[in-house]
């Protein structure tokens, strides 16, 4: 336990503490001083922070309930889907057509009247509550359908990319009335605050870095909690819990909705530091690359998926910058490295012992029944 | 059951300064009244060069009856853009016909010497023009010994419908024989009577009935077509535009089933491969795509190297490419397995995740090789064009798809069946460990299975070369379907299979008309997504203690 | 006790404390992370004058995009060699925004505040313009704009060396409505901001024109559509009513060999229905088999075969500077081989390379296009071109066979849209304003400088 | 034997895969407080019935009577098993990850539902029973490794020790003695009948000595159905089940 406690502190004082410098070196240095960040290191720190909550909520549900999602980008994506359209109800007349209420790309398209669909997202609170609503309900939705019918191992993994890759073609309509392929951006300030103002992205940077640090206390609680250990018995031997007289699928449930939650609202903080939404947040691939920060880090390790998320983006950083033909061959050869000889990732390499010694049994139980599933 | 040929057209300057030369001639002497054209022969190439298209596609035509002897090299020139006249126009303007050695004076044929290019211009071409010019290939293909050429040349002449060509089509009827081509002949008289306005009330009428039994879009849109009829006239074109239109309706069903079919195809041959891999052996392989990709991509290097050795079996690249591109995409598969996947057996989503970066390596490898364009695989003529079956317009590619994926999925369940590779895959399949007891080295059957399916793979990117981009992110668009068709079609059926892809194309392409091309995808993911839920086993379950649990 | 999250010894618990607290520290050397140049305080008045290239090297758009960037480098090289500008050296700094949107507002970020860029040439995708929008307008940094785009935009920290909707979608409609005498239309698109918008003032365009809705077909299909079997039938059906029809595609790269090659397939010959194309090009023609597009047409502003001595020279200079024969010249490098002398011309003019100096100084600057004549730069940021139509060659090229009389004046707020009807752009005082609505005589949005 | 009413009752109860009647009309009582031995050779369908009555496998005729009035076909696995049934596999199956005492913790019978998994606080109450249980099943010392370090034998014993953590009215189990040592064996059989005092047990299990060691009623089982119940001796010397074991 003790040790236990060190390794959150260690964490929650890296991402709050960091964060905390590079805003104050931000914000007080002149941009003439050495020790002056530049405005787009904020916003760049402000992304890696929300793509470690998404990543944060994929180790919870992969690493500890053994659901390989494959689509969680798309809660992430549904999320600052719902900010945007705050935001866009900010822009108000400032828009290029000046009209008070519609969007720019709706007159692009031809539409005179608002959608019902949006609705309220002039309100702010309405758009945060949508944040948690909209992924939370179509997580419960496709989970419901899903859990109940026992659908589970690869075969879960494959309906949760068609779930993403549904969405994604969906989006790109213009007729959906979110933007089309291009979504929506030229966002001009949230809750008054005007984004292009230096102190704004490093607030929204401190606000990502104080949510991650909740999501991840809250994501710790959890798997401590006797829930969390049911959550591991149901990963490495569903069956056992069932004769035992638990009922899996509603602890699923349960996990993965809150799951989907903490990536919708790590998806809402992305949105105003990025400044654009649009379909390709649900591209399949990014869902994926998301696991792999995960199995980076250390699957079943909340710290893990935090680290892995800031370093895969660090190297992307570099490397697309430095040799942008290498990179897809280092992403792609990291994926094969990681799963053959870091099956518990970096944190693994410091874990005294195996944090979750179950990784590979579970597998094994997981590939019994795929194979079991497929035999003949 | 008649097989028109649409696919590019050969260029005359094959095919005319050959036979086609001496057929005009033949033309001329068995035409008089095309051999008095040809003492106004020198105006007849005044307006070939005019400085507007209309009037340039008006001097195509005159030459094309004035029966010059250069009438053919000349329009040739033409269309291939070697045809030069003086910048500024004027009737008599000098024309000259660039070739390799260097310029002939288009009237004569008579080498020139070199003309200075500042006052040249070069004749350029419109699609005016260009169909100006299809009519002249129209009307000299008429009287050609070739009946195939004659029955095209008629196909020509009706889809034109030039009331000027009057004269040229009677004289061709008289002389024909061949059934077929006099009925299409008639049926152009017919369409040219109807365009010229003469004739009498009842020979109009006979004349529309005669259009109109084509029942098809051509003589639909030649009847549309006419103007300012005489009241008994133009009832009976309404009347007779309403009957095709409602015989079209019925064949469009027909043809949306045909489109469902070869989508289906091509899924199916997406699929086949993954039924193999993940099916049978329990893999989850998400370089599967790529493995497609690279099929394709070998097709592109046989035709490259067939092009480059053997021209004369050039049509045939593609064939030829079939067994190359299953065994460099099994050969791949097998080496994938021993250095990759064995490693991860029993563990499928690490193997999802290894095989995801997988694709990434691949697809950047093949992107550094041959660089991020689209790579230009050529469809050869036996594969491109279509086939009229009474209103159903079947284009040939995909006829030889649906063939194609019918073979492959017939071969490979003749070799799980029947063949050596087979019995021992499904003993290792069954019971490991008894058909490890039994002498059968297992660890090769599962890299030759893997490589079986990789193989299908690379086959399955021979057919999607004919008719997708062959670019590094092809296999890409297929990956997610074929997961989704093989497990609809219950693991480890290849019968389930085969009828998850048909249905899943037909359902597309009947959603698509109402909903358009994008919500037919959705609505088929969104289907696929709660039919798993509801039948996690798929459509044809393995029943049976395995399945249980 | 192991199933509580992780357990570390005590050995090792120093080595995972120092590894986070690494990754948080090494973001505060970014900059010199992902920028090879050192974070200058401010552009420095001497020294190289550093010139941002903000183009995809990497992912779907790098077969659009990367050609841009060599002809970049070939300009700035040739340059160089001429002694630069202002007796100033120019220093190319190349980054990859990898096809991914808010990579590119990243990049574009760090281009302006971090690299201290005198002017960013960038982009090629709406929505990847869209994004980097904001940035420049917040920065007050200079994009130069190289691609055909859908207009109904304007803004002051950007200058569209490409072409508005009325500079190349209309007067290809007039061409084949007056030369080909197509009566029946298909506006066929892929389903995205500039086919949508294109398509809708053409189809303004064409009921202004008379063109009743029956005559009129819109069609939308999703990115890398490759079946095209149903919809092609439907034009087919579409275009046996009796009248010519004519398909103005805006169908984006990938999936336009597939529609070629299905109407070649289905017996659909460019003499039947021809295809008038705005995305088709010289380099998306580029090892693709065009047996299928033979006389299809497309409509540009330039196209690599048109014969001037100006344009011989700067293609084979390219082909030069890129030692390699096959590579193609297309529009949007042309119109980066205009803005970037048009800017060259603006920095002397405006002797500093300071923004909104070089931004007012712009304004009025003339440049030879290689298609012969001037192209200018117009008060409302975009230029003066001509519009060329061009039949697909069997050899990948295009063959021009017509050609606008005159240069066509951009216009960016299109006149046949109700909700731009009344605005224009003109960033000359006293107006100074992207969209101004001449009739209720105000600037409208927050485009005003 | 004690003459309590029926606890469960197997009725004309036939399961099927693809042809293979892996139960075929099996009809069998069991009266609650009994224990109960059921033997048979490979594929006879002694785990096949198992699954059945714990609602594994869905049989294709017969019922399952619980009690007098619940039919276990209707229900799944977990309501089976809070209706008081527990099942020890053939290979032991623990939570590996988790410490013995957590096992044993899961194990205990009470709120199964998530909210109360998420508060949950280990009442006093329950940590005295798991020590007790812990003490039983011999554990005591072991209670904070983690399940995947112990022996098999010792696996095995957790496992028993969370049957009994259940509570259960009806304990199946799956050759518990499966690779024991004979002490271990002898101890499981001790452990076994005083689970018996409260508890009815079914018992499957090959090892004929340990079947005779806890001495009771035999039911043999043959392709599906049963082929003779009685004693042990009873059934050893019955000729048809010489001819199934012997073969001719």
């Amino acid at each position: 336990m003790q040790l236990d406690r060190t390794t959150t502190a260690v964490t929650l004082v890296c991402v709050l503490g960091g964060s905390a410098l590079l805003a104050v070196s931000n914000l007080l240095y002149p941009a003439t001083s050495v020790l002056h960040v530049p405005d787009f290191v904020i916003s760049l720190v402000g992304k890696y922070l929300c793509y470690a909550i998404l990543a944060l909520a994929v180790d919870l549900v992969w690493g500890y309930v053994g659901i390989l999602t494959l689509g969680h980008a798309a809660f992430f994506a549904l999320g600052g889907y719902a900010m945007g359209m705050y935001l866009m109800r900010e822009i108000g007349a400032r828009g290029v057509y000046a009209n008070p209420t519609l969007p720019d790309f709706m007159i692009f398209i031809g539409w005179n009247k608002l959608p019902w669909y949006w609705y309220g997202f002039d309100h702010f609170l309405f758009a945060l509550a949508m944040v948690v609503l909209v992924p939370g309900v179509l997580a419960g939705l496709f989970g419901w359908f899903a859990f109940r019918s026992r659908v589970s191992g690869v075969y879960l993994s494959i309906i949760t990319q068609a779930l993403t890759y549904a969405l994604l073609l969906a989006f790109f309509r213009n007729d959906m009335g979110f933007g089309g392929n291009n979504g929506m951006t030229d966002f001009k300030d949230i809750l008054g605050f005007p984004l292009n103002r230096e102190s704004t992205s490093a607030g929204l940077m401190l606000i990502t870095a104080a949510v991650l640090s909740s999501a991840f206390l809250l994501a710790r609680a959890i798997t401590h909690s006797r829930f969390g250990r049911v959550l591991v018995a149901v990963r490495d031997a569903e069956a056992r819990t069932r004769f035992l007289g638990y009922r899996p699928e509603s602890y699923k449930l349960v996990v993965w909705v809150v799951s989907a939650v903490i990536a919708g609202i790590g998806g809402a903080l992305y949105v105003p530091q990025v400044g654009i939404i649009n379909p390709s947040e649900f591209a399949p691939g990014n869902s994926i690359e998301a696991v792999i920060w995960v199995a980076v880090g250390g699957r079943g390790t909340l710290a893990g998926a935090i680290l892995g998320a800031i370093i895969v983006n660090l190297g992307k950083t570099w490397l697309t910058n430095a040799l942008p033909e290498i990179w897809l061959f280092a992403f792609g050869g990291l994926f094969i490295l990681v799963t053959l000889f870091l099956p518990r990732g970096i944190i693994g390499l410091f874990a005294a012992r195996p944090a979750i010694r179950g990784a590979p049994e579970a597998e094994s139980s997981a590939a019994e029944s795929a194979a079991r599933e497929v035999a003949g | 059951m008649t097989r028109i040929q649409h696919g590019p057209r050969k260029s005359w300057r094959r095919s005319l300064y050959g036979p086609r030369c001496v057929l005009l001639a033949a033309v001329l002497v068995a035409v008089p009244a095309l051999a008095d054209a040809a003492r106004a022969a020198h105006d007849s190439f005044a307006n070939i060069a005019a400085s507007t298209f209309d009037l340039e596609a008006q001097g195509v035509r005159e030459l094309a009856v004035s029966g010059s002897p250069r009438a053919a090299a000349v329009i040739d020139a033409l269309r291939d853009r070697r045809l030069f006249a003086w910048k500024w126009p004027r009737p008599d303007t000098p024309l000259y016909i660039r070739i390799d050695t260097g310029f002939v004076d288009a009237r004569t044929g008579n080498p020139v010497a070199a003309p200075n290019r500042v006052n040249l211009r070069q004749v350029i071409v419109n699609d005016s023009v260009r169909s100006a010019i299809d009519t002249a290939e129209g009307a000299l293909g008429l009287f050609s010994s070739n009946v195939a050429t004659r029955r095209k040349a008629a196909d020509a002449i009706f889809q034109t419908a030039d009331a000027g060509a009057l004269p040229l089509i009677e004289r061709a009827l008289a002389k024909e024989s061949d059934a077929e081509v006099g009925r299409v002949l008639r049926e152009a008289r017919a369409a040219a009577l109807l365009k010229s306005n003469t004739g009498s009330t009842s020979e109009r009428l006979s004349a529309v009935g005669e259009v109109a039994a084509r029942a098809d879009l051509s003589a639909r849109s030649l009847l549309a077509s006419l103007q300012g009829q005489t009241p008994q006239v133009a009832a009976a074109i309404g009347a007779a535009v309403h009957d095709i239109d409602r015989r079209l309706q019925l064949w469009a069903l027909a043809e949306n089933v045909y489109y469902g079919l070869s989508l289906g195809a091509v899924l199916l041959l997406a699929a086949t491969g993954l039924a193999i891999t993940f099916g049978v052996m329990g893999v989850i392989n998400m370089a599967h795509g790529e493995m497609v990709m690279i099929g394709a991509y070998t097709t592109f290097v046989v035709q490259r190297l067939i092009t480059a050795s053997a021209p004369a079996i050039d049509d045939f690249g593609v064939l030829v490419a079939v067994p190359a591109a299953f065994l460099v995409a099994g050969a791949l598969g097998v080496v994938i397995e021993r250095t990759l996947i064995r490693f991860l057996y029993g563990r499928p989503l690490e193997t999802l995740l290894a095989t995801w970066g997988l694709s990434l390596i691949l697809q950047q490898a093949v992107r550094s090789i041959f660089g991020p364009t689209n790579q230009d695989v050529s469809s050869p003529p036996w594969m491109s064009g279509s086939i009229a079956l009474g209103g159903l317009t079947l284009t040939v590619n995909r006829l030889w798809i649906i063939l194609f994926a019918g073979l492959v999925l017939a071969a490979l369940m003749a070799t799980l069946r029947w063949g050596g590779l087979g019995r021992s895959i499904r003993a290792v399949t069954q019971n490991r460990r008894m058909a490890a007891a039994m002498g059968i080295r297992t660890p090769w059957i599962d890299a030759l299975t893997f490589g079986l399916g990789s193989g299908i793979a690379g086959m399955a990117g021979v057919a999607l070369s004919q008719i997708d981009n062959v670019s590094p992110n092809l296999g890409q668009n297929y990956i997610i379907d074929s997961f989704l068709v093989v497990v609809l079609g219950g693991v480890g059926n290849l019968w389930g299979t085969l009828f998850a892809a048909m249905s899943l194309g037909v359902v597309d392409k009947f959603v698509e008309p109402f909903e358009g091309a994008v919500l037919a995808k959705i609505v088929v993911l969104a289907f696929l997504i709660l039919f798993i839920q509801r039948r996690p086993q798929g459509l044809f379950p393995l029943k049976g203690r395995a399945a249980e649990a | 006790m192991s199933s509580r999250g992780i357990t570390i010894d005590r050995r090792r618990l120093g080595l995972l404390g120092a590894g986070l607290a690494v990754t948080s520290s090494s973001l505060g050397v970014l900059p010199d992370l992902v920028s090879p140049a050192k974070a200058a305080p401010a552009a420095p008045e001497t020294g190289p004058i550093k010139v941002g290239i903000l183009h995809s090297l990497s992912g779907t758009m790098a077969i659009s995009e990367a050609p841009l960037k060599d002809v970049m480098l070939m300009l700035i090289a040739a340059q160089n060699v001429k002694g630069g500008v202002m007796g100033r050296q120019l220093q190319p700094v190349v980054v990859d925004p990898a096809s991914n949107w808010p990579l590119f507002a990243e990049k574009a970020k760090q281009l302006i505040s971090v690299d201290k860029v005198a002017a960013v040439f960038g982009c090629w995708t709406s929505v990847s313009r869209k994004s980097v929008l904001p940035v420049f307008e917040q920065l007050n940094g200079i994009l130069l704009y190289p691609v055909q785009y859908e207009g109904q935009e304007c803004s002051r920290n950007v200058f569209y060396t490409g072409a508005a909707p009325n500079q190349q979608a209309i007067p290809a409609v007039d061409y084949l409505m007056n030369q080909v005498g197509v009566k029946r239309w298909v506006l066929e698109g892929t389903d995205y901001v500039y086919p949508r918008t294109t398509n809708k003032i053409l189809e303004a365009y064409l009921k202004s024109k008379g063109v009743g809705p029956a005559d009129l077909m819109i069609n939308y299909t999703p990115f890398g559509y490759s079946d095209w079997q149903a919809e092609v039938a439907k034009i087919k059906t579409f275009g046996s009513a009796g009248k010519k029809t004519g398909v103005v595609s805006t169908i984006n790269g990938d999936a336009n060999v597939p529609f070629y090659k299905e109407l070649g397939n289905q017996g659909i010959k460019a003499t039947d229905i021809p295809v008038v194309a705005f995305s088709v090009g010289e380099q998306e023609l580029a090892g693709i088999d065009t047996k299928p597009l033979l006389g299809h047409l497309a409509a540009w502003n330039y196209f690599e075969s048109v014969d001037t001595p100006l344009n011989k020279e700067v293609v084979a200079a390219f082909k030069k500077s890129v030692n390699d024969d096959k590579r193609v010249f297309n529009d949007p490098m042309e119109a980066h081989y205009i803005g970037f002398n048009m800017w060259l011309k603006a920095v002397e003019k405006a002797g500093a390379t300071d923004h909104d100096a070089v931004i007012d100084a712009m304004v009025g600057v003339a440049y030879p296009n290689l298609s012969g004549d001037f192209a200018t730069m117009m008060p409302n940021h975009h230029l003066t071109k001509p519009v060329l139509i061009g039949e697909v060659q069997g050899n990948g090229q295009f063959n021009v066979v017509w050609q606008t009389p005159g240069l066509v004046v951009a216009q960016p707020w299109s006149p046949y849209l109700p909700e731009s009807k009344n605005l224009i752009g003109d960033w000359l005082p006293p107006m100074s304003c992207g969209s101004y609505d001449v009739v209720a005589g105000k600037c409208l949005g927050s485009h005003k400088a | 034997m004690t003459n309590g009413n029926l606890l469960l009752q197997l009725d004309g109860v036939s399961v099927s895969f693809d042809g293979f009647k892996a139960l075929n009309e099996l009809s069998l009582a069991l009266e609650s407080g009994e224990m109960r031995a059921v033997i048979g050779p490979n594929g006879a369908g002694k785990t096949t019935m198992m699954d059945v009555i714990t609602g594994k496998t869905k049989p294709d005729a017969g019922r399952v009577m619980f009690g007098d009035d619940t039919d276990l076909t209707r229900l799944d696995e977990s309501a089976i098993a809070r209706l008081g049934i527990g099942r020890k596999f053939q290979r032991p199956t623990v939570f590996e990850p988790l410490s013995v005492r957590d096992n044993v913790l899961l194990a205990l019978d009470g709120d199964r539902s998530p909210r109360f998994a998420l508060w949950a606080r280990e009442s006093l109450d329950e940590h005295a029973r798991i020590e007790e249980i812990l003490r039983t099943i011999r554990l005591g010392t072991e209670r904070d490794r983690p399940a995947t370090e112990l022996s098999h034998g010792q696996k095995q014993w957790l496992e028993l020790g969370m049957l009994i953590a259940q509570d259960p009215r009806l304990l199946l189990v799956d050759e518990p003695v499966a690779g024991m040592t004979d002490a271990e064996t002898e101890a499981t059989a001790d452990l076994l009948r005083e689970i018996n005092h409260t508890r009815t047990v079914v018992v499957v299990e090959h090892d004929m000595a340990f079947v005779r060691a806890l001495g009771v009623k035999v039911t043999v089982l043959h392709e599906g159905s049963v082929l003779a119940e009685g004693s042990i001796d009873q059934v050893q010397n019955h000729p048809r089940v010489i001819e199934v074991y012997l073969g001719r």
